[in-house]
């Protein structure tokens, strides 16, 4: 599905990710992993177009988009769902759906909305809302939603439990298995990496825009280097 | 010496108003330093020529000592605005300083004492070339010295960026207030003195499109040194002139030149026509850097 | 009384042409964060465009109207590609922008100056048949009922298209967040450059009907209603489409009640730069504005 | 205790960032705040430094009332601090950033320069080599000319703490120092921490890097949903149920 070789993203004169690769087999959920700073949602916003990219390759089932616009990228089905659950907060939940199938044809998008609405009924009782009102769960789901209604091949989902409360993440990696099982694939980044390793088939873990260590999300559970730096073991 | 004369005699007028638009293209870089953007420096230049110019021709205060009002009288107006606008940031404190401007402009147009919309005549034209640019010479010493100080790097810092100033114990409202003032004396000083070199002033030189011209000054020549502004205001104030010298001569054409400078400087120099001048030392440290980081 | 009903009715007319200039000046504003100086030079091409079709094209005003808003909007993306597209990616990006704006709007000036030379002109009389109706001692002309119809429609128009088309909705993606709206998949810099089109079509709609209305066009015209459409947008908060249409209404009404009460037109425009300067100081964000306030 | 904390609330709008949030700085030590993002932290640091104001609360500085204080009075009272998203000079090179540093203990009047006195270039030298001595120990003694927005990410960070210690400030306030950093500049930074703490200086350190945090604070407070936790010894803290819980999610549910 997406394979990537020597990814190196540069903010003016700086760089923020030097020559990483990895690969997201189709159907599978692939998490990055790593400390604040490492270059994890830089590597996401490269992948979507949106990050300055200095050098290597992009591959979309076999094609190079490197260089494509990032409008370009959510057509061809490469659709992120950035950090910080960035909904339109001034604009109805029903108009953030909407724009969420933007590059799609307008014909099917009703029957999407209806779909979507069924799926999490919260969206359909706050449909007229703005966005902005809503709690932080709820607004992460309308982010998710949003990105589904692109019809998504790849998922690229940057910190989907930033700032919610434990019952509210335990509901998000729930999601995130159903879209696994309904078999999407996903590349997800991650701070919370117990959780992500447990939904994830394979791992990658990032240090200052390095990959530093990879494998099977079961293996990298029980790596004592990765328990250490990233499941807190003496916290 | 036949030939400067000759030289004063064509160009006098012409070597006063480059002087006094680079003392008012100063008066807004002090205020620009502090990272403020101001487009009252027109109006406080107003409210200082107005006032020596009362001053003398209906009080018969003397030449100097109307000066010293004019800009005084600018200063302690700019202090009063200075307060209460400068809570507003960037394009808001832009729009409240101009509609400060435009009452101001109004006011002259409606009071008595100002002339109304003929202006202000009578002024003792005691404005001598070599004081305006003795004041020009005094203003820049003046700043290139306080640039170092406590006052200067506090004015820096706000401009950079005023929340760490803050952070880093600076009163960003004290000194965002002392630069608004500096400010406003020295275009009171550049006003007054403008006012006697004419003999009538009116409203309409102290309106919105001075203020717009005074940024451009700074703009064009830079704005982050002090010779910056008095370069962008000798040029842009010669340059009718020296488009008339390679025979451009009609008026649409200077006025498009004028525009295209200033886009030009804009889009390509964004620290104006100084730093084609400066030396090159960060410029190299930089490419320095760069290379370093690259090889780690 | 009927006096007083005069002037009100008066106060909408000239009200909706500023409102139908504002929407223009504040929709570039609230997609881009940034003030398009260039828009009033945009307002005044369009008039002239539309006058010098009607008078040496020969054409008639409803086959002018459409061609020289279309010249306007043009004249949009002109400004957008060479003055705003090359600084989007720069820090300081509101600044500079705001340079550049103001170095298209002397361009645009003297290209109108170049084009129609310096002095007013106007329609050809008989290019809006005329029907005057008096009714409770109140005068109202066709052509006045005709301008209002038209910057309503107009506005109204905008108003539906940003509710609810689907390049609308684009347009309001962008300027709540312009990277959300990229990874959305839409094209943001297309989104910019027809918000442009959009916002400069109005304006030069606004032109064309403000030289109706006045019965003269010259190339400063945008002078006169520069300041008037800073302080309409500010009035209605900054980036508000209603704020803009009402504060249109607003600032119209107030400057025919300022003639009105105070006998004399010198105070028109003071009275109402004062209600902006004090809207500033105790409600930045507007009447009606979102409360968006911009870091500086 | 330098710094008392007490019972500090703060709302954006109808949110609650900050709820009744109090503990005790020890003088002298090192004191951790930790908690996952958007727990509040950097919202209390802001209050803290006088850029942001409570709801409601009380902050003691040495037994002084300083949560009206605007920021430059409670920089003069001596607190410092660094910013998460680093907020340097971007033109200035790195000594001039830690020269607009020194603007509480370094007077630079201006009559004296305008007179052209000779002790003024004296005293300029003076305060030139402290800054320089500060950016020395942070370890940029040769990027002293570069711009700041040239330097490497770790860089800034250092340079950021570096113009902090300029005000020589009794209390310092670290958001997230070591964020994006490679380990060996890691290293520098904790040393450096040491050696300040020697030297009697209070730190109150936000971190998410865990080994960092425990290495160095003798006490943690740690914050979720703008509460606090609990606050105590980095093992005491770490034997927590509800910080295992809060912190790393539930690690029953799928370990």
């Amino acid at each position: 599905m997406l394979e990537v070789t020597d990814l190196t993203v540069a903010y003016s004169l700086i760089e923020a990710v030097h020559k990483i690769s990895f690969k997201v087999p189709v159907g599978t959920v692939v998490t990055l992993i790593g400390p604040n700073g490492a270059g994890k949602s830089t590597t996401l916003n490269a992948l979507s177009g949106v990050a300055p990219m200095r050098g290597g390759r992009i591959l979309l089932d076999g094609q190079d988009i490197s260089r494509w616009s990032v409008h370009r990228r959510v057509a061809a089905g490469l659709v992120q769902v950035p950090e910080g659950r960035l909904v339109l907060a001034g604009m109805s939940v029903r108009e953030n759906l909407e724009l969420g199938a933007y590059r799609r044809p307008r014909g099917d998008v009703a029957a999407d909305i209806r779909g979507m609405e069924a799926r999490f009924p919260i969206l359909y009782e706050r449909r007229n809302a703005a966005a902005g009102t809503l709690s932080g769960g709820e607004q992460q789901m309308l982010a998710i939603a949003r990105g589904l209604m692109a019809h998504p091949k790849l998922l690229l989902l940057d910190e989907p439990s930033l700032g919610l409360a434990p019952l509210l993440v335990r509901t998000v990696f729930e999601i995130v298995s159903e879209l696994r099982n309904s078999g999407l694939t996903i590349l997800l980044v991650e701070q919370n990496a117990r959780q992500a390793l447990s939904v994830s088939s394979y791992a990658y873990v990032i240090e200052s825009g390095k990959i530093v260590l990879e494998g099977p999300a079961a293996e990298l559970r029980s790596d004592p280097a990765v328990i250490r730096t990233y499941l807190g073991q003496g916290v | 010496m036949a030939q400067l004369s000759y030289f004063f005699s064509v160009y006098g007028s012409l070597v006063n108003f480059i002087g006094i638009n680079a003392l008012l293209a100063l008066s807004l870089y002090v205020t620009l330093s502090a990272g403020q953007l101001s487009l009252g420096n027109a109006a406080f230049a107003g409210i200082g020529g107005y006032t020596a110019g009362i001053l003398t021709t209906r009080f018969g205060v003397p030449y100097m000592m109307s000066l010293l009002a004019g800009a005084l009288v600018a200063a302690l107006v700019g202090f009063l605005l200075g307060m209460p606008v400068l809570r507003l940031r960037g394009v808001f404190l832009a729009m409240a300083t101009l509609s400060f401007g435009e009452v101001v402009r109004i006011a002259a147009v409606n009071l008595k004492i100002t002339g109304g919309a003929e202006g202000l005549m009578g002024m003792p034209t005691h404005t001598k070339t070599w004081f305006i640019y003795l004041m020009i010479i005094g203003v820049c010493y003046f700043l290139a010295k306080l640039r170092y100080s406590s006052v200067g790097w506090s004015f820096e810092s706000i401009r950079e960026d005023e929340t760490a100033a803050s952070a880093m114990g600076i009163n960003t409202t004290y000194y965002k207030t002392l630069a608004f003032t500096i400010g406003a004396f020295i275009a009171g000083l550049a006003g007054a003195m403008y006012a006697h070199l004419n003999y009538i002033i009116t409203p309409g030189e102290f309106g919105f499109s001075a203020a717009v011209n005074l940024l451009i000054y700074c703009i064009v020549g830079g704005s982050r040194v002090w010779y910056g502004p008095v370069l962008g205001a000798a040029l842009l104030t010669a340059l009718p002139e020296i488009l008339r010298g390679i025979g451009v001569t009609a008026g649409p054409i200077r006025m498009f030149v004028n525009g295209l400078i200033l886009l030009i400087v804009i889009l390509f120099l964004p620290n104006g026509l100084v730093s084609l001048f400066q030396h090159r030392k960060t410029a190299d440290a930089s490419v320095l850097a760069c290379v370093g980081i690259g090889e780690e | 009384m009927n006096l007083l009903l005069q002037q009100l009715i008066n106060g909408l007319f000239i009200g909706s042409v500023y409102g139908l200039f504002a929407v223009g000046y504040t929709l570039v504003f609230g997609v881009l964060d940034i003030l398009n100086l260039a828009h009033p030079a945009v307002f005044t091409l369009g008039g002239l465009t539309a006058l010098w079709l009607v008078e040496t094209a020969g054409l008639r005003l409803w086959q002018a109207f459409p061609i020289a808003v279309l010249v306007a909007g043009l004249l949009g993306l002109l400004l957008d590609r060479v003055a705003f597209a090359p600084l989007r990616q720069r820090a300081d990006t509101y600044f500079s922008g705001l340079i550049s704006s103001i170095a298209m709007a002397i361009m645009f000036e003297s290209v109108a100056l170049g084009l129609f030379g310096a002095h007013t002109v106007r329609f050809p009389a008989n290019t809006v048949p005329l029907h005057i109706w008096r009714f409770a001692g109140v005068t109202v002309t066709s052509l006045q009922v005709e301008i209002v119809a038209v910057a309503l429609l107009l506005m109204v128009g905008l108003t539906q298209f940003l509710k609810h088309s689907r390049t609308g909705k684009a347009i309001r993606a962008v300027a709540e967040n312009d990277r959300m709206a990229r990874l959305l998949g839409i094209h943001v810099d297309g989104i910019i450059a027809f918000t442009f089109f959009i916002s400069s079509a109005l304006g030069g709609a606004a032109g064309i009907l403000f030289g109706l209305y006045f019965d003269s066009l010259s190339p400063d015209m945008g002078r006169s209603i520069e300041l008037k459409g800073l302080a309409v947008i500010v009035l209605g908060g900054m980036g508000s489409i209603p704020g803009a249409i009402a504060g249109g209404l607003a600032f119209g009404l107030s400057e025919v009640l300022t003639v009105a009460i105070t006998g004399t037109s010198n105070l028109r425009d003071a009275v109402a730069f004062a209600v902006l300067f004090a809207i500033l100081l105790l409600r930045p964000s507007g009447i009606l504005g979102r409360g968006r306030m911009r870091e500086a | 205790m330098l710094l008392d904390i007490n019972n500090i609330t703060r709302y954006f709008g109808g949110l609650c960032a900050l709820e009744g949030v109090s503990f005790g700085v020890e003088s002298g030590s090192v004191h951790g705040l930790i908690g996952p993002n958007g727990a509040g932290k950097t919202t209390l640091i802001n209050i803290l430094s006088g850029i942001t104001s409570a709801t409601s609360g009380n902050l003691r500085l040495d037994d002084q009332r300083i949560e009206t204080f605007p920021a430059h009075k409670v920089a003069a009272l001596g607190v410092a601090r660094t910013f998460q998203n680093i907020r340097l000079f971007p033109v200035l090179t790195s000594l001039e950033n830690v020269i607009a540093g020194q603007h509480l203990v370094a007077p630079r009047p201006l009559l004296p320069r305008l007179m052209c006195l000779s002790g003024t270039r004296r005293q300029e030298a003076v305060y030139q080599k402290q800054s320089m001595d500060i950016l020395v120990r942070v370890g940029l003694g040769d990027r002293a000319d570069f711009p700041a927005q040239h330097l490497s990410y770790g860089e800034r960070r250092r340079l950021e703490i570096a113009r902090a210690l300029a005000s020589r400030p009794r209390l310092l306030l670290l958001d997230e120092p070591v964020a994006g950093m490679r380990r060996e500049e890691m290293l520098g930074v904790a040393a450096l921490i040491r050696s300040l703490v020697r030297e009697g200086m209070t730190i109150l350190l936000i971190e998410h890097n865990m080994a960092f945090v425990m290495d160095l604070c003798s006490q943690i407070t740690v914050l979720n949903f703008g509460s606090v936790i609990t606050t105590g010894s980095p093992a005491e803290v770490g034997m927590h149920p509800e910080v295992i819980e809060a912190y790393l999610g539930k690690s029953d549910h799928h370990a």
